[in-house]
């Protein structure tokens, strides 16, 4: 028998397998597929304080081995989801990371402190690292100085663990995860998407009415692989690894790079399944080796 | 009724293959599966389609309508880019992912009114399985089958099985010279109501002449869709009561009141935004 | 008759189609597949003062839709280059661009005026944007102080029209291409590889001796198009595109972009006439639209 | 003879297509393509392969060496990963690049010595060629070949025409149970010249005795290749003299001599260098 139990923080998962963040709804759509409560976790679409319709179509397209989104962050805000989504995901015993997005640390503080009284929210991931919206977003992620601000009010405002998601944009992605580590996240989720652009040839224009969209899938991986292999030589709180993971070869990459965890994202669009086979994957790549999941965690650095 | 009352069948992925292929003309293919024991589809759902074999690139599933369903549903493809290029040259036995039924059906018939059926090109698949679907009760819709020219037309000699069929194209080279909307305004009176599917232009001409005469009319949207089933929220179509839709969950068949074509042209249509990313 | 040709600074290409640096060797490896002497110009290998052997292997692996790199600017020196292989290039008439690589700002100016007496060297590209080696790779590329100086004193010390490759780890990629532009810079290169990694799980350890490499191909190409983007809405100096072009769309989106002319890398691997049907689909798309290529640069923009 | 007096045929990007398929067991197949007209490929020299239906993944073309020449050249392909699975279920009809042909070829046969060929598993492909090319002047050389089972040895029984042949498996479920090495060292001696390609470790143990015999060696090396003809610079080997050869130029087929094997082993071999890039 083999452990597949991981501990991020104060936290203990299931198993290290969460979806990500805008790329499994609220949890709910998945009822024709699987039950979602066996995963280590999952996490919200990125909830603001107010709901938020999100930016004109065209919202996504196709590039080599990715896609690119702009969506916005269309979701039904921080109310709607406690009131309508939440309580359904508490009594089926789903691990929830709630993803959090605001424009000012004071709306991140209130939206911590909302969350904080809810029983069902396991951890709070910070969003500081959106690249489609205009205000808030990637710029909290790009400097070392504000990612902490940030994350020491939340931590401050709330009793619940605190993942802070990196941008893979900074600059100085190592400054920025040490700063929020200094100011008491528990957890650094890496990465989000990096801006892209795809320009339709024939009428010459930008396919998103955004103009720019993150890039997510498979593309990415190779960068976000090299990211968690760079935090994790610099940073001694958990990494949760995140970026193309679509089968259970990709995820264990990420483990031995030195993540805790991984999360899957573009990769359920296609299988919705994909979160719940890579889950088994690995506890099968454990038992043929007869060792537990945090013993590859980290290991290809060793 | 409303589409809330319509029990919709059990999405799944289906692990199958391909049972034949059959080419008409240069850009269009009829794709049937094996899937016995499948919940079937309702006529005007979707499923999202790709092949085991495709790897990493093209990543996402492509929207396809179902022509039928059954234990070996079809779908009708349109080459136009590499995914469904991949599917147009895709051979018996290759493995293939549906990830499906999705989507709303079309609104129930209306026993007391004939159905009129409007089409643009590959927009027939889904409109063609809302006519089989009838012939069982006995109707026989109008289908008004529009295309830029005689080769844009398929299906158009099997839809004569279970409709009336009147064809336009843009260069009089089958049928009416000139837009299906020509035709579907002498038909459009009390007695009848209008399904289409087609180009969102098309679709929104025809909802158009459908307010201006009272009549009900439903669209199947269409929009870039990464997954199909609601979690993605890239599919959306601006909503007549402000905000957006999501086409793969609230459509693809809706009431075309519940659109705001406006601004669906205003998005769809323009040149993107310039400058810097907002 | 449309015109194909295109104005970098004060050099004129007969096309705006050039090969980018390490994908086309020193330019004589193509005998036997065309004419390079027809391109708007390539991009030598980067050339360092003293030869290098380069990184030890394994050097490369490929990823979804992309590659990795980690050759370590293995090159023949820049007097082998001048003695053995330009003379053959200028009697062909082959426009040169001259990329090379230092880990000093002496260096980099030695290196450009050993170039400067070389008839048959159009321009020089400052490679200030290597990811793989320890000094004087990426640190130049990413900061604008620093990349501001190399250029400057290249600018210097030679009378040939100087391009800045642009690195996108930049955090401030933008401020970059500024500084380069303020010290003289004639044209901005976008852009060089972005690090990533691959991490063989079955015996569980990077799969490249170097640990990490560049990413290259279509899998960077809308991060690539959506930073040309951003600098034509910033400079006023051209800008030479590159990124994962690999057919003429690829290349039409980077000059709709705002690119005066491209870079074509990895794609020639696969088929080393690349860079040559690319140039001839871009002459026939303007000859469609009865267009001159400078019309299009920049169109989306509009 | 060296090397540089061989004039090589002249390389192209051939655009073709698959010919046949033929599967041996469940891992190996040989591909046969079309390529009328064709300067013909040298015995050791290599194609890079990618079919054109690949799209942007995979990427690169693989390097494949060849397994006969002419008209209707052929490959003996094992599968092992994405590209290799792929050209594992290619049908004949299937559009195809082939560039080629690459790199070096084996150095001519000495008329005064006996030729013995070491091949592991799939790399049995260049030696046959070069055993077939041998037939024509009445020479039939030795084969020693080995595999880790009687399932790795693909095309043994076509070897038995132009070779006399040997096999070792690991595991003895085929001829002699042991590694190739130990047959080898019987039959060394001032009368022979050995060539062979296979697993690094197992070239290397062959080059050793071979030294150690002081008979001629020749190798055929394999090193990830993104373009196979000297461009990339990625498919580096330690060379003898120090720093690196590329064996898509200076390769693949080399004197055993040439190639520092104790650095191939430091580097390939051992695990990836740790901690920061560097
Ligand atoms: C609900 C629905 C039903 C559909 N039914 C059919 C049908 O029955 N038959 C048919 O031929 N086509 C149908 N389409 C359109 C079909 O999905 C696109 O033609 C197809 O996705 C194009 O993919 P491609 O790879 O060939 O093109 P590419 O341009 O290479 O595709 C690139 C990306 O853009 C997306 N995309 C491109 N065009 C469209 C489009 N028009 N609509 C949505 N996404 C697009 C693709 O899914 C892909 O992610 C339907 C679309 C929707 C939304
Ligand atoms: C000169 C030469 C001749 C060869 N001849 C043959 C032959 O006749 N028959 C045969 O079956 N194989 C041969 N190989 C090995 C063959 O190239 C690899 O098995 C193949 O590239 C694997 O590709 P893949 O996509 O299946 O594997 P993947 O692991 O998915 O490939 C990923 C990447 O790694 C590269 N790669 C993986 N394994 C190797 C390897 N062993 N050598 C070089 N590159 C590798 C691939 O080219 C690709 O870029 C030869 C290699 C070389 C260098
Ligand atoms: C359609 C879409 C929506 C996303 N929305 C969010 C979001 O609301 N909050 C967030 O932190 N990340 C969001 N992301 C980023 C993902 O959580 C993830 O970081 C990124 O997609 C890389 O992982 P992947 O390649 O597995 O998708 C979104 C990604 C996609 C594709
Ligand atoms: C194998 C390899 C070697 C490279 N060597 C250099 C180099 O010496 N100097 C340089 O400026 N860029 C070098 N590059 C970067 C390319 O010039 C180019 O910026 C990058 O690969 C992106 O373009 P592509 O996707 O078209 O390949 C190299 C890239 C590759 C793949
Ligand atoms: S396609 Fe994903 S929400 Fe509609
Ligand atoms: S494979 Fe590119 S140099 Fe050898």
């Amino acid at each position: 028998m083999t452990s597949q139990s991981v501990r991020i923080g104060s936290l203990v998962l299931k198993n290290p397998v969460l979806t990500a963040s805008g790329c499994f709804g609220y949890g709910l759509e998945f009822d024709d597929f699987f039950d979602v409560s066996t995963l280590g976790g999952i996490c919200t679409k990125g909830l603001s304080l107010k709901p938020r319709d999100g930016n004109a179509p065209h919202r996504i397209c196709e590039t080599p081995a990715g896609m690119l989104n702009a969506i916005g962050l269309a979701n039904v805000g921080v109310e709607a989801f406690c009131r309508d989504k939440l309580p359904i995901l508490r009594e089926r015993g789903v691990t929830v990371v709630a993803n959090i997005f605001a424009s000012s640390v004071d709306d991140f503080v209130a939206l911590a402190e909302r969350l904080d009284g809810e029983s069902g929210v396991h951890a709070i991931e910070l969003n500081i690292s959106c690249p489609n919206v205009t205000h808030g977003g990637i710029e909290f992620g790009r400097d070392a100085k504000m990612a902490a601000q940030v994350t020491a009010a939340v931590r401050a405002a709330t009793k619940m663990p605190v993942w802070v998601k990196m941008s893979p944009e900074a600059g100085d992605l190592v400054g920025v995860a040490r700063a929020c580590e200094d100011a008491g996240a528990d957890a650094i989720t890496a990465i989000n998407t990096i801006r892209g652009m795809v320009i339709d040839v024939a009428n010459m224009r930008p396919k998103l009415a955004n103009a720019t969209g993150g890039l997510s899938g498979p593309a990415l991986r190779p960068i976000a692989v090299r990211m968690v292999w760079e935090l994790a030589g610099a940073i001694k709180i958990p990494i949760v690894g995140i970026g193309g993971i679509t089968d259970t070869r990709d995820a264990l990459e990420f483990l031995l790079a030195g993540a805790s965890a991984v999360q899957v994202g573009t990769a359920s669009f296609r299988d919705p399944c994909s979160a719940q086979t890579i889950m088994h994957g690995i506890r099968e790549f454990c038992e043929e080796r007869g060792c537990d999941v945090t013993e590859l965690i980290g290991k290809a650095r060793r | 009724m409303t589409q809330s009352q319509v029990q919709l069948p059990k999405r799944q992925l289906l692990q199958t293959h391909l049972l034949r292929r059959e080419s008409i003309g240069n850009s269009y293919h009829v794709l049937t599966f094996d899937a016995p024991g499948e919940t079937g589809p309702l006529p005007g759902q979707f499923t999202m389609i790709r092949s085991s074999e495709w790897g990493q690139a093209p990543l996402l599933s492509r929207p396809m309508s179902y022509l039928s369903g059954g234990p070996t549903p079809s779908l009708l493809v349109k080459v136009c880019g590499e995914g469904s290029a991949r599917l147009g040259r895709a051979e018996a036995g290759e493995p293939f992912l549906l990830l499906g039924p999705l989507g709303t059906a079309w609104r129930a018939p209306d026993p007391n009114r004939r159905q009129i059926l409007v089409a643009g090109g590959v927009g027939i698949a889904p409109l063609l399985f809302l006519a089989k679907s009838l012939a069982g009760t006995g109707k026989r819709p109008l289908l008004l089958y529009g295309g830029r020219t005689n080769r844009d037309l398929p299906l158009s000699d099997d839809a004569a099985e279970s409709c009336q069929v009147e064809v336009t194209t843009d260069d009089g080279s089958l049928g009416h010279r000139g837009r299906v909307t020509e035709l579907l305004e002498r038909t459009l009176n009390d007695q009848v109501e209008v399904y289409t599917c087609g180009p969102d232009r098309m679709m929104a001409a025809v909802a158009n002449l459908c307010f201006a005469a009272h009549v009900p009319c439903e669209v199947s949207l269409e929009a870039p869709m990464a997954c199909g089933y609601g979690v993605c929220l890239g599919c959306a179509v601006p909503a007549a009561l402000g905000g957006y839709m999501y086409a793969c969950v609230t459509g693809p068949c809706i009431e075309a009141k519940a659109v705001d074509w406006e601004r669906t042209h205003a998005t769809f249509g323009k040149p993107a935004a310039k400058g810097e990313p907002t």
